[in-house]
C-alpha cells in the first residue's frame, strides 16, 4: 500500500519537476510547482512527519505556490515577453550528462552507506514532538530564521519598491 | 549568565540597529549622514565589546542551556566579528562622500548592511550547520539587494540579477551536504560531527565526505575561488562602490571563519581526502584570476578579478592545512587581515574619487597622471597596489610569506613556486595602475589634499599597511607585522576541541 | 515496507532535474522554480534521513528549510517583478551590459 | 657607534618622510636632501675610521622584528659592503648635485628612498630584510625611469621590473625554504646568513636552492641571456637613475653573488660554475660585440657595463684570490667609471637634448674639458693603466688563466672588446666637425667639475696605488676565499 | 742615484699633468706659448741631463749590477707581487739616454713647428706623457710595469695621431694605431699571464724570471715567446700588424719623427732584447721573429718604392728597419739589432724632421711629386736630409753602415741565406726610394720656384744639424762589436766569419745601395712621374698587398655585421622573441578566458554545475581509489 502511494507520488514529483523545467508556458511550470509541493507534502506524510505534512501545505502550496502564480498573472505575462528558447535535446542530452557525475556521485554514496529506517516512536512526526525538539535543541537556527525573514522581508520591499529610472 | 549577555551584546546591538534603522527609514526626513552615522554608531559600539571580548573570552558557548552548543564564543570568531564589524564601518566611513552624492541610497540600504554585518558575524559564531547555512543566506540575500541597490544602473541591476540566481543555485549544495552529514551523523552539531569521524571508519561515511565536497563547493563559490569565479568579476563592476568594497572585505573572511573552523578542527580527519581537489581548485583560481587580471579592462573589474587570486593564495594554506602545516591557519587570517586593509584602501580610493566627480568611470586611463593631480592619494594607491601585489615592506608580502611558508612546510615547493609565479605575474597589473598614475601628466590641475574623514581613513589605511609590513613590537599598543601573528595565532589557540 | 533509498533516489533526480533546468531555460520563472525545486529535494532528503534516524532533528531542519524557501521565495519573485518592470521580459538574458565587449568599447 | 648603520639607513627615509608631509619648496628640498646625503658620507667615512681591516663583520646590530619567524632587524658590514656602502654614499652627494637645477620633486624623494634601499641591500644579513630591500629600491627605479625617462620609457620601466622581479620571485622561494629547513633541523626559526650557512642539504636540493638564488643575481647583473632589459632601462632611464643602475645596482647582483651565494652554496654553485662561467664569457664577447652598432650613448655604455660585469661575475666564480681582488676591485672602479660616464652623458644630453652619436661630434673642439673628462671616463672604462680599470682587469686576467686557458684567453679579450666601440664612439661624440646640436656646446661650469673631479681622482688614485685599496679587502677576501674553499673540500 | 733614476720617469708626467691642467683651466688662452714651452722643454732637458749622470754611473759598474729604484709596492695580492721598481742596466740605460736625448731635440723642433697651433699646451702634455710612458717601459723592472708603460706609449700615440681632431680621418688612424696596438698587448698579457701562472710564487721581475724559467717546458716558453712577439708586432709594426703605421703619419710631423720612428715603434725591439734570455732557450721562436722581420722589411720596402706621401715614404722606411731589427733579435744579435735601433734613432728622427721642415714650409704639401728643386731653397734642410739618406742607405762612414752591415752579415753567417737574400733585396730597395725621394723633392724639375715659401726657424733647423752630425758619427760607436759588447746581452754565438768573408760583405752591402741609387736616380733623376700601375704586380704595391681591404672585409664589417645580428635577431628575436612568447601568450590565454566569460547566467551556472560534476568524478575516483 505504502508502496503505491510512494509511486503515486513520485510519478507526480517527477512529472511536476519535468513540468516546471520543460513547459514553454511559465503558467505550465507554475502548475508543476503546484504538483511538486502538494506530492512532497505527500511524501512528508509516507515519512510520519505529519507537522512537515502540514507545514508545507501551509507554507509551501498555500503561500509559496500562490504567491508565484499570483504574480504571473499580475505581470501579464504574453509570449513576446518569455524568451524565445527552444529546448534541443541536444542541449538536454548534454546537461543530463553534466549532471550525471553528481547523480552518479549521491547514489553511489547513498547506496554504499545502505540505510534502513528505525523503528518509529510513538509520538514521531507530531506537532508535540517537534515544537519540543525545536525548542529544546534549535532554538538559535530558529530565531535565525526568523531574522532572515525579516531581512528577505526588508530586501524585496526595497527591490519591488523601486521606481524604474535608468539613466542611460 | 551576566557574562553570557555580554558575549550576546554585540550581535543584539546589530540587530537592535537594524530593526532601528528599518523603522526609521520611513521616515522621510531623516538626513542620510545621520543613518549612516547611527549605523556606525551601533557597529562602533559593536566593535568596542568585541574588542574587549576578545581580550577575556578564551572558549565558551553562548546561553547553553538555550541555545544547546550551537553558539560559540571564541578568539577566533571574535576576531573576525571586528574584521566585518571594522570593513563594515570603514566601508561606510569611507564613503560617506560617496552616499551624499548618490540619491538612491536611503535608511534600508543601511538596515540591509546591518542584516548581512549580523548573518556574517552569526556565521563566525555558529557551531552547527544549519545555523551556518541560515547565517550565510541570510548575509547572501541582504547583499544580493545591496548589490543591485544603484536602480539608475542596468549593470547593478544585471548584477544583482546573476548574483541572486548563482548564489542560490550555489546555495542549494550546502544544504545538500548539510542533509547528507546529516544523513550519516544524525546530528548537525560540530561536536557530534567531530565525534562520529573520531569513532569511525573512512568507508562508512563516504556519503559524510561527499556532503563535505557540496559543502566546500558553496564555500567555495562564495569567497570566489576558481571555477565558481564566474560571477566575481560581473558583479564587482556591477554594484555600487561601497558594496563592492563591503562585499570585497568582509563576506570573503566571514566564509573564511566557517571554512578554518570545519577543516581546522570538525572535518578534519577526512579532509586529507578531498585535499587533492582543493590543491587542484587552488591552482585554478590562481591561474584563472590572474589571467582574467591581467585582461581586465576596467580596474574594477581588475580588483575583483585580482580578488580571485588572493582567495588561490589561501586556498594554498588551506591545501596546507590538511597536510599537516601548522602555520597555514594563521597565515590565511594573518592573508585576511592583509587583504582586508588594501582592498580597502583601494576600493575606498576608487570610491572617493566616484563620489568626487561624477564623470570618472574609474577606468585605468581615469588614472592617467593622478600622481600629479593628488600626490598623496596617489602615493596611498601605490601602497595599496603593492601590499596587493605582494611587495616587500607592506603587509601584503608577509601575507604571501606566510602563506607560501605553509605550503613549503606542507612539502608542496612546486605549489609555493606557482604562487610565487602566480604573484609575479600579478606585479604586471598592479603596476600597470601605478605607472598610469606616475608616468603621465596630468591634464587636471593639482588638488589639494581634502581633510575628511573618508581622506584620513585611507591615508590611515596605507600607514597601517606599511606598518603590518615593517612594524615591530617597539611601539606597543600598536600591532605590528608580529602582533598580527600573534593575535592569529591566539585566535587560534582557542578552537581546538 | 520501504526502503530510505527509494526517497532519496526521488530526491536525488528532483534535484538533477533542478541542476538541468537551471542550465536549459532562460526564463526567470523557470529558474527560479528549479532552484525551489532543488531546495524542496534536500527537504525530502532530510525529512527520510531524519525517519532513518528516528529523530526529530532532521524534521525540525527541514520545517526551518521551508521557510528558507519563502524567504528566496521573496526575494526571487521581488527579482523578477523588477526585472520585468525594467525589461518587460523575464528573461534571464535580457539586460547584458556587463559583458566583456561592452567594457573595451 | 652602535647605530650608525642604522642612521645611514634611515637618514635619507626620514627625511623623505619629512619633507613630503611638510611640502617644502623644492629649494628646501634640494638643500636639505644634498645635506643628507654628504651626512650619510660622513657616517660612512666615520664607520670607516672605526673599521678594522682584519676584523670580519662588524657593527653588527641585530633586533628582534618579526618573532615570531625569527626574522630579525640585522645588520652589519665587512670589507667588501663597506667598499660599497662608500660608494653610494659617495655618488648620491654628486648625483644631487648634478640634478641641482632639477625643478621635480619626485626626483629627490625616489632619490633618497632609492639610497635607503641600496644601503639596506649592503647590510642586511639576515635573508628576508635583504629581500625587502632588494625588492624596495625598484620602486624608485621604476617610478623615476616610467616618468622622468625617456623614449619607450613605460614599456622599458615595466621591462626592468617584471624581468628582475622575476628572478627576485625564485630567490623568495629559496628563502623560504631555508628557512623552513633550518626550523626543522635545528629547530627554531632563523633567517640569520651566518645561521643558514650552517644548515646541509642534499646535492639536488641545494643545487636547485643555488639555482633560484643565482637566477635573480644572474638578472640583476644581467649575466648572458637575461639582459634584454638592460640596454632598454639604461637608454630611458633619466641621468640619476642610469647611474645608480650602473654604478650600484648591477653590482649589487654581484655582491648578492658573493654574499648570499658563496656563503649559504658553496657546494653546489660548483655544479653552476661552468655554466656561469661560459655565460660571462659569452657575455663578455657579445656585449662588446653588440655595443658597436648602437647609436646611443647611453646604450653603448649599457653594454659596456654588461661586458665588465660579465667579467666581474667571472672573476668571482674562479674563486681564486687573483681572481676575487680583481673582480671586487673592477666592481669599485668601474663604479666610479661608469658613474662618471654616466654623469657625463646626463650633462650632454642636458645641453644638445640629443645623445644619438649620429648627431654628435666636434665637442672637443670647442669644449675642451668636457672632452678630456668624457675622454678619461671612457678610457677608464676601457682599462688604460693608471686607471683602476687596468689593474682590475690584470687581476681578474691573471685569476682567469690560473683558473683555465681558455677561459684566460677570452677573458683577456675584455681588452679588446671595450676598445672596439668606446674608440669609435669617442671619435663620433668628441671628435670631428660640429654638427647643428653641439654647435653652441657649452663647456662644463665649475660645479659640473667639481663634481667630475672626485671621480677622476679616485680612478688615478686605485690605478696608481692599487695596495691602498686592494689591502683593504685582502683580509676579509682570503679569509673568505679560504672558508669557502674549506667548504668545498 | 736611486732618487734620480725615479726623477727620469716622475718628472715627464708631473710635467705633462702641469701643462695639461694649466691648459684645461685655461679656457680664454691667457697663457703664452712660452709659458708651456719653458716647461715642456725644461722636462725633458732635465731628464737628459740625468740620463747622462747615470750613464757615467752605470758605465762604470760591472754589467750584472743594475741600478734599482723602489718606489713603492703596486699589488700585492697572493702571489701576484708587482713592485713598482725601476731599473737600470746598460740596455735600459741606452735606451733611457736615447729616448731623452731624441726626445729633447724633437722637443725643441715641435716647439718651432707647433707654434701657431692653438693647441701648443696640450700637444706637449702629451708629449711628455709621452716621454714619460716611454721612459716607464724602457727602465721597468718586471713585465707588468713595462706593460703599462707599453700601454701608456699607446695611448699617447692614439692622443697625438689624433691631434687634428677636427678632421675625422685623423681620428680614424689614431683609432687604428690603438686598437691595433691593443691587438698585440692582448697577444702580450696572454703572455705575461701564462708565464706568471707557470711561474707562480717564484717572483716576477726579469731577474726572477730568468731564473725561474729554467725549469719550464719548452713548449710553454714558445708559447710565451711566440705571445710576446705578437705584442711586439703590434707596436713595432710587423706583418700583420704594420697597418697602423702608414696611417699614423695623421699626426704633427714632430709626432712621427718621436714616436713613430725613434722611440715608440722601437719599443719591441726593446721588449724582445730585453727578453733575449728567453728567446735564446726557444730559438726556433726566435727564427720565426727573424723571418717576419725580414717579409715586413721586404714588404714595406717594396710599398715605399710606390708611395707618394713623404712621411709615409719615412714611416714604410722605419716599418723595414724595424724588420731588420728583428732579424737581429730573432736569430740573437741583440747587441747588433739594438745598434741598428740606435743609429736607426738618429737618422730617422732627422728624416722626418727634414721632412716636417719641407711639409712646413710648403705649407703642408706632402706629395713629393708636387716638389722639387728644393735643395736651392732649403739647403740645410737639403744637406741634413742627405747626410740621413746615406745613412740609412748604409752607405760607409754613416752610422746606418756599420749597423745594418752586423746584421746582414749575421744572417749570413748564421748560415740563414733566405733571410740574407731578403735582407740584401730590401737595402737595394731602401736605397732606391730613398734616393727616389731626395732626388724628386731637391733635385727634380730645377727651374722650379716656391714664391710663398715659409722661412724655417732656427728651433727647426738646430735639431736638424745635432741629429745629422749624430747620424754621421755613431755609427762608429760599433766598430769592432764594441757597442754590442758594451750592452752586454745575452747573444747566441755566432761562428767567427774569415777575413776574406768579412771583408767581401762589408764591400757588397755598400754596392748594392750604389746599384739602388743608380736606379734611382736613372728613374727620378731629371724628369721623375709617379708610377702608374698599369701592370697587376705594380697595382699590388700600390694598393699596399690591398691588406686594408682585406682587414676591412675580414674584421671591420664581420664585427659590424654580427653587431646588427646581435641586436636584431639575438636579442629581438630570440631572447624578447621567447620572452614575449611567454608574455604574449599569457595575455592571449587571459583574453580567450574573457572570451568565455560571455555574461549570461545560463552559461556561469553551466560551469558551475560542470564544474561540480568534474569534481564529483575526481571524488569517485578517490572514494574508489581508497
Amino acid at each position: 500500500m505504502e508502496s503505491i502511494i510512494f509511486f503515486v507520488l513520485a510519478f507526480f514529483l517527477l512529472s511536476g519537476a519535468i513540468m516546471i523545467v520543460f513547459c514553454k508556458e511559465s503558467i505550465y511550470s507554475a502548475i508543476g510547482f503546484l504538483m511538486v509541493m502538494v506530492a512532497m507534502a505527500g511524501m512528508f506524510a509516507l515519512l510520519h512527519h505529519s507537522f512537515l505534512f502540514l507545514a508545507q501545505i501551509l507554507v509551501g502550496v498555500g503561500a509559496v505556490v500562490v504567491l508565484s502564480i499570483m504574480i504571473i498573472l499580475s505581470i501579464n505575462l504574453k509570449d513576446e515577453n518569455q524568451p524565445q528558447q527552444n529546448i534541443m535535446p541536444s542541449k538536454i542530452a548534454l546537461t543530463t550528462l553534466m549532471v550525471a557525475p553528481i547523480v552518479g556521485l549521491l547514489l553511489y554514496a547513498v547506496i554504499k552507506a545502505d540505510f534502513t529506517f528505525a523503528p518509529i516512536a510513538p509520538n514521531f512526526g507530531t506537532i508535540e514532538a517537534m515544537g519540543k525538539e525545536l525548542f529544546t535543541h534549535w532554538v538559535l537556527p530558529f530565531e535565525i530564521v526568523s531574522i532572515l525573514l525579516l531581512g528577505a522581508m526588508v530586501g524585496a520591499i526595497v527591490l519591488s519598491h523601486r521606481r524604474l529610472d535608468v539613466k542611460s | 549568565m551576566i557574562w553570557d549577555l555580554y558575549l550576546v551584546m554585540p550581535l543584539a546591538l546589530i540587530f537592535i540597529g537594524a530593526l532601528f534603522l528599518m523603522l526609521f527609514s520611513l521616515v522621510q526626513k531623516v538626513e542620510l549622514a545621520n543613518y549612516n552615522l547611527v549605523t556606525v554608531a551601533f557597529l562602533t559600539l559593536s566593535l568596542i565589546i568585541e574588542l574587549i571580548i576578545f581580550q577575556n573570552v578564551e572558549h565558551d558557548y553562548l546561553f547553553e542551556t538555550i541555545f544547546a552548543k550551537m553558539f560559540i564564543v571564541d578568539k577566533l570568531s571574535t576576531l573576525f566579528n571586528i574584521l566585518f564589524l571594522s570593513g563594515a564601518i570603514l566601508t561606510l566611513l569611507i564613503n560617506n562622500n560617496y552616499f551624499k552624492s548618490r540619491d538612491y541610497y536611503n535608511g534600508e540600504f543601511f538596515a540591509l548592511l546591518l542584516f548581512s554585518i549580523f548573518g556574517m558575524m552569526m556565521l563566525a559564531h555558529t557551531n552547527e550547520l544549519i545555523t551556518a547555512f541560515i547565517s550565510i543566506e541570510l548575509a547572501s540575500i541582504t547583499l544580493y539587494v545591496l548589490v543591485g541597490y544603484n536602480h539608475h544602473s542596468l549593470k547593478s541591476s544585471e548584477a544583482m540579477l546573476k548574483y541572486i540566481i548563482l548564489g542560490s543555485l550555489a546555495g542549494v549544495f550546502f544544504i545538500l551536504g548539510v542533509a547528507l552529514v546529516y544523513g550519516v551523523v544524525g546530528s548537525t552539531y560540530l561536536g557530534d560531527i567531530y565525534t562520529y569521524l573520531a569513532h569511525h571508519q573512512n568507508d562508512e561515511m563516504t556519503l559524510l565526505i561527499v556532503g563535505m565536497m557540496f559543502m566546500m563547493v558553496t564555500l567555495l563559490f562564495k569567497i570566489g575561488a576558481a571555477p565558481f569565479h564566474s560571477w566575481v568579476v560581473d558583479v564587482y563592476i556591477g554594484s555600487p562602490f561601497p558594496v563592492t568594497m563591503f562585499m570585497a572585505t568582509t563576506l570573503k573572511i566571514a566564509i573564511f571563519s566557517i571554512l578554518l573552523r570545519l577543516f581546522l578542527v570538525d572535518f578534519a580527519p577526512i579532509y586529507p581526502i578531498i585535499s587533492e581537489i582543493i590543491k587542484a581548485v587552488a591552482i585554478l583560481t590562481l591561474l584563472i584570476g590572474s589571467l582574467l587580471a591581467i585582461s581586465q579592462t576596467q580596474l574594477k573589474g581588475m580588483l575583483a578579478a585580482s580578488s580571485i587570486v588572493h582567495v588561490g593564495y589561501m586556498l594554498i594554506a588551506l591545501y596546507a592545512i590538511s597536510l599537516g602545516s601548522s602555520f597555514a591557519a594563521s597565515a590565511i587570517i594573518f592573508y585576511l587581515i592583509s587583504y582586508f586593509l588594501s582592498a580597502v584602501g583601494a576600493f575606498g580610493i576608487l570610491s572617493f574619487l566616484a563620489s568626487d566627480e561624477e564623470k570618472r568611470h574609474l577606468s585605468f586611463d581615469d588614472f592617467k597622471g593622478f600622481a600629479h593631480e593628488r600626490p598623496y592619494m596617489a602615493a596611498a594607491m601605490t601602497i595599496f597596489m603593492l601590499s596587493l601585489a605582494g611587495f616587500p615592506s607592506t603587509i601584503g608580502f608577509l601575507g604571501k610569506f606566510y602563506i607560501f611558508m605553509s605550503a613549503i612546510e606542507a612539502g608542496e615547493i612546486l605549489l609555493a613556486g606557482f604562487g610565487i609565479m602566480i604573484a609575479f605575474i600579478s606585479i604586471y597589473y598592479y603596476f600597470k595602475l601605478i605607472a598610469l598614475m606616475y608616468f603621465y601628466p596630468s591634464a587636471n590641475p593639482k588638488k589639494k589634499f581634502p581633510f575628511s574623514i573618508s581622506t584620513l581613513l585611507i591615508v590611515a589605511m596605507a600607514l597601517m599597511i606599511v606598518w603590518g609590513g615593517i612594524g615591530t613590537g617597539l611601539i606597543p599598543f600598536i600591532a605590528g607585522a608580529d602582533g598580527l601573528l600573534t593575535i592569529a595565532s591566539e585566535a587560534l589557540k582557542t578552537i581546538g576541541k | 515496507m520501504l526502503s530510505p533509498d527509494a526517497f532519496l533516489f526521488v530526491a536525488v533526480v528532483i534535484f538533477a532535474i533542478g541542476l538541468i533546468g537551471l542550465m536549459l531555460r532562460r526564463s526567470l520563472f523557470v529558474v527560479y522554480l528549479s532552484i525551489e525545486l532543488m531546495l524542496s529535494s534536500v527537504n525530502l532528503i532530510l525529512a527520510t534521513f531524519s525517519r532513518v534516524h528516528g529523530e526529530m532533528g532532521g524534521g525540525v531542519v527541514s520545517l526551518l528549510m521551508i521557510a528558507v524557501i519563502a524567504a528566496e521565495a521573496a526575494i526571487f519573485l521581488a527579482l523578477i517583478i523588477y526585472i520585468y518592470r525594467i525589461t518587460k521580459s523575464v528573461d534571464s538574458q535580457s539586460i547584458t551590459q556587463l559583458t566583456h565587449k561592452r567594457d573595451e568599447a | 657607534m652602535q647605530h650608525l648603520l642604522s642612521m645611514i639607513l634611515f637618514l635619507p627615509l626620514l627625511v623623505a618622510f619629512t619633507m613630503g608631509i611638510f611640502r617644502v619648496s623644492i629649494e628646501t628640498l634640494r638643500m636639505v636632501t644634498f645635506g643628507s646625503s654628504l651626512m650619510v658620507l660622513l657616517f660612512a667615512v666615520v664607520v670607516t675610521s672605526y673599521f678594522n681591516v682584519e676584523g670580519g663583520m662588524q657593527f653588527v646590530h641585530n633586533s628582534s622584528w618579526i618573532s615570531h619567524y625569527g626574522i630579525n632587524y640585522s645588520i652589519g658590514l665587512d670589507a667588501i659592503s663597506l667598499l660599497l656602502l662608500l660608494l653610494i654614499a659617495l655618488l648620491m652627494p654628486l648625483i644631487f648635485l648634478a640634478i641641482w637645477e632639477e625643478q621635480r620633486k619626485g626626483y629627490f624623494y625616489n632619490l633618497l628612498l632609492l639610497q635607503a634601499g641600496i644601503s639596506g641591500v649592503i647590510m642586511a644579513q639576515d635573508l628576508i630584510l635583504f629581500y625587502l630591500f632588494w625588492e624596495s629600491m625598484l620602486l624608485p627605479i621604476f617610478i623615476m625611469i616610467g616618468s622622468y625617462g625617456y623614449g619607450m620609457r613605460h614599456f622599458n620601466a615595466m621591462k626592468i621590473i617584471i624581468m628582475t622581479v622575476f628572478g627576485s620571485m625564485s630567490m623568495l622561494l629559496a628563502i623560504i625554504y631555508l628557512g623552513y629547513t633550518h626550523y626543522t633541523t635545528v629547530g627554531f626559526w632563523s633567517f640569520e646568513l651566518s645561521n643558514l650557512a650552517q644548515l646541509a642539504f642534499d646535492s639536488k636540493t641545494s643545487i636547485l636552492l643555488a639555482g633560484a638564488f643565482l637566477l635573480a643575481f644572474a638578472i640583476k647583473i644581467p649575466l648572458f641571456g637575461f639582459h634584454t632589459w638592460m640596454a632598454p632601462a639604461y637608454s630611458s632611464s633619466p641621468t640619476a637613475i642610469v647611474v645608480v643602475l650602473s654604478a650600484i645596482m648591477a653590482k649589487l647582483g654581484v655582491y648578492g653573488l658573493y654574499r648570499f651565494g658563496f656563503t649559504l652554496f658553496e657546494i653546489p654553485l660548483g655544479f653552476y660554475t661552468p655554466y656561469v662561467i661560459l655565460l660571462c664569457l659569452i657575455g663578455i664577447v657579445f656585449y662588446s660585440i653588440h655595443a658597436i652598432m648602437q647609436r646611443d650613448l647611453k646604450r653603448i655604455f649599457a653594454f659596456s657595463s654588461g661586458a665588465h660585469l660579465s667579467l666581474i661575475t667571472l672573476g668571482l666564480f674562479m674563486t681564486n684570490i687573483y681572481a676575487w681582488s680583481g673582480g671586487l676591485y673592477l666592481l669599485a672602479t668601474h663604479a666610479i667609471a661608469s658613474a662618471g660616464i654616466f654623469l657625463m652623458i646626463g650633462m650632454l644630453g642636458r645641453r644638445t637634448q640629443n645623445i644619438q652619436i649620429a648627431h654628435l661630434g666636434g665637442i672637443a673642439s670647442i669644449a675642451p674639458r668636457f672632452a678630456f673628462f668624457f675622454a678619461f671616463f671612457a678610457l677608464a672604462i676601457t682599462g688604460v693603466p693608471g686607471t683602476g680599470g687596468f689593474v682590475a682587469e690584470l687581476l681578474i686576467i691573471v685569476g682567469a688563466f690560473k683558473y683555465h686557458f681558455w677561459v684566460g684567453v677570452v677573458a683577456a679579450m675584455t681588452m679588446l672588446g671595450a676598445i672596439l666601440f668606446i674608440f669609435w664612439t669617442l671619435q663620433r661624440t668628441l671628435f670631428g666637425t660640429t654638427q647643428e646640436v653641439t654647435k653652441h656646446f657649452g663647456d662644463l661650469s665649475a660645479i659640473e667639475i667639481g663634481i667630475l673631479t672626485p671621480l677622476v681622482i679616485i680612478l688615478l688614485i686605485t690605478g696608481i696605488f692599487p695596495s691602498l685599496l686592494l689591502d683593504f679587502f685582502d683580509a676579509s677576501l682570503s679569509t673568505n676565499l679560504e672558508a669557502f674553499q674549506g667548504g668545498v673540500k | 742615484m736611486e732618487a734620480l733614476l725615479s726623477l727620469i720617469v716622475i718628472l715627464p708626467f708631473l710635467s705633462a699633468t702641469i701643462l695639461g691642467i694649466s691648459y684645461l683651466i685655461d679656457s680664454k688662452k691667457n697663457l703664452s706659448n712660452t709659458y708651456y714651452a719653458t716647461i715642456a722643454l725644461t722636462t725633458p732637458a732635465i731628464v737628459t741631463l740625468l740620463s747622462f749622470v747615470l750613464a757615467f754611473e752605470i758605465s762604470t759598474m760591472p754589467h750584472d749590477t743594475p741600478l734599482y729604484a723602489h718606489l713603492f709596492d703596486w699589488i700585492k695580492v697572493g702571489q701576484f707581487h708587482i713592485e713598482m721598481r725601476f731599473m737600470l742596466d746598460r740596455l735600459s740605460m741606452i735606451m733611457v739616454g736615447l729616448v731623452s736625448f731624441v726626445g729633447t731635440l724633437i722637443h725643441i723642433y715641435a716647439v718651432g713647428y707647433m707654434q701657431d697651433d692653438e693647441g701648443f699646451g696640450k700637444f706637449f702634455a702629451y708629449f711628455n706623457f709621452f716621454l714619460g710612458s716611454m721612459l716607464l717601459l724602457v727602465v721597468a723592472s718586471n713585465p707588468i710595469i713595462m706593460f703599462i708603460g707599453w700601454e701608456l706609449v699607446g695611448l699617447a700615440s692614439y692622443l697625438l695621431i689624433g691631434f687634428y681632431h677636427k678632421v675625422s680621418s685623423n681620428i680614424t688612424a689614431a683609432n687604428k694605431a690603438f686598437i691595433v696596438n691593443r691587438v698585440g698587448d692582448f697577444g702580450f698579457i696572454i703572455a705575461l699571464s701564462v708565464l706568471f701562472i707557470a711561474l707562480e710564487g717564484k717572483g716576477f721581475d726579469f731577474e726572477a724570471i730568468k731564473e725561474g724559467i729554467e725549469g719550464l717546458s719548452s713548449s710553454t716558453l714558445s708559447f710565451v715567446g711566440a705571445l710576446l712577439f705578437v705584442g711586439a708586432m703590434g707596436k713595432s709594426a710587423q706583418i700583420p700588424l704594420y697597418v697602423w703605421l702608414p696611417d699614423a703619419m695623421a699626426g704633427p710631423t714632430p709626432v712621427s719623427a718621436l714616436i713613430h720612428a725613434a722611440t715608440m715603434v722601437t719599443a719591441g725591439v726593446y721588449m724582445v732584447a730585453r727578453f733575449g734570455f728567453l728567446y735564446n732557450e726557444i730559438p726556433h721562436i726566435g727564427e720565426f721573429i727573424a723571418y717576419i722581420g725580414a717579409f715586413s722589411a721586404l714588404m714595406a720596402a717594396l710599398m715605399a718604392s710606390f708611395e707618394r706621401d713623404i712621411k709615409k715614404i719615412l714611416a714604410y722606411s722605419t716599418m723595414s728597419q724595424l724588420g731588420y731589427m728583428f732579424i737581429a733579435v730573432g736569430l740573437g744579435a741583440y747587441g747588433a739589432g739594438i745598434f741598428h735601433l740606435f743609429t736607426h734613432a738618429f737618422f730617422k728622427a732627422l728624416l722626418f724632421m727634414g721632412a716636417g721642415a719641407v711639409i712646413i714650409a710648403l705649407h703642408h704639401e706632402q706629395d713629393i711629386f708636387k716638389m722639387g728643386n728644393l735643395r736651392t731653397f732649403l739647403p740645410k734642410t737639403f744637406i741634413t736630409m742627405l747626410i740621413a739618406t746615406l745613412a740609412i742607405t748604409s752607405i760607409p762612414p754613416f752610422a746606418g753602415f756599420f749597423s745594418k752591415e752586423a746584421i746582414i752579415n749575421h744572417a749570413f753567417l748564421t748560415q740563414h741565406y733566405t733571410l740574407w737574400i731578403i735582407a740584401i733585396t730590401t737595402a737595394f730597395l731602401t736605397a732606391y726610394y730613398m734616393f727616389r725621394l731626395i732626388f724628386v723633392v731637391f733635385f727634380a724639375h730645377s727651374t722650379k720656384t716656391y714664391p710663398h715659401l715659409i722661412p724655417l726657424g732656427k728651433m727647426i733647423i738646430y735639431p736638424l744639424i745635432v741629429l745629422a752630425i749624430g747620424s754621421a758619427t755613431v755609427g762608429f760607436l760599433g766598430i769592432g762589436h764594441g757597442f754590442a759588447h758594451f750592452v752586454a746581452l745575452p747573444d747566441r754565438a755566432t761562428p767567427a766569419p774569415t777575413h776574406l768573408l768579412e771583408y767581401g760583405l762589408m764591400a757588397f752591402n755598400p754596392l748594392i745601395a750604389v746599384g739602388g741609387i743608380a736606379l734611382a736616380y736613372r728613374l727620378f733623376g731629371t724628369n721623375p712621374k709617379p708610377s702608374k700601375a698599369n701592370i697587376p704586380i705594380k697595382a699590388l704595391f700600390i694598393h699596399k698587398f690591398y691588406v686594408d681591404a682585406l682587414y676591412d672585409r675580414l674584421f671591420v664589417s664581420t664585427l659590424r655585421s654580427l653587431s646588427l645580428f646581435f641586436d636584431r635577431v639575438v636579442d629581438a628575436k630570440i631572447i624578447d622573441g621567447f620572452l614575449g612568447l611567454l608574455t604574449g601568450g599569457y595575455r592571449h590565454l587571459g583574453v580567450k578566458l574573457v572570451s568565455l566569460q560571455n555574461g549570461t547566467v545560463k552559461t556561469y551556472a553551466t560551469y558551475i554545475i560542470f564544474s561540480v560534476s568534474l569534481m564529483s568524478i575526481a571524488l569517485i575516483y578517490i572514494l574508489e581509489a581508497q
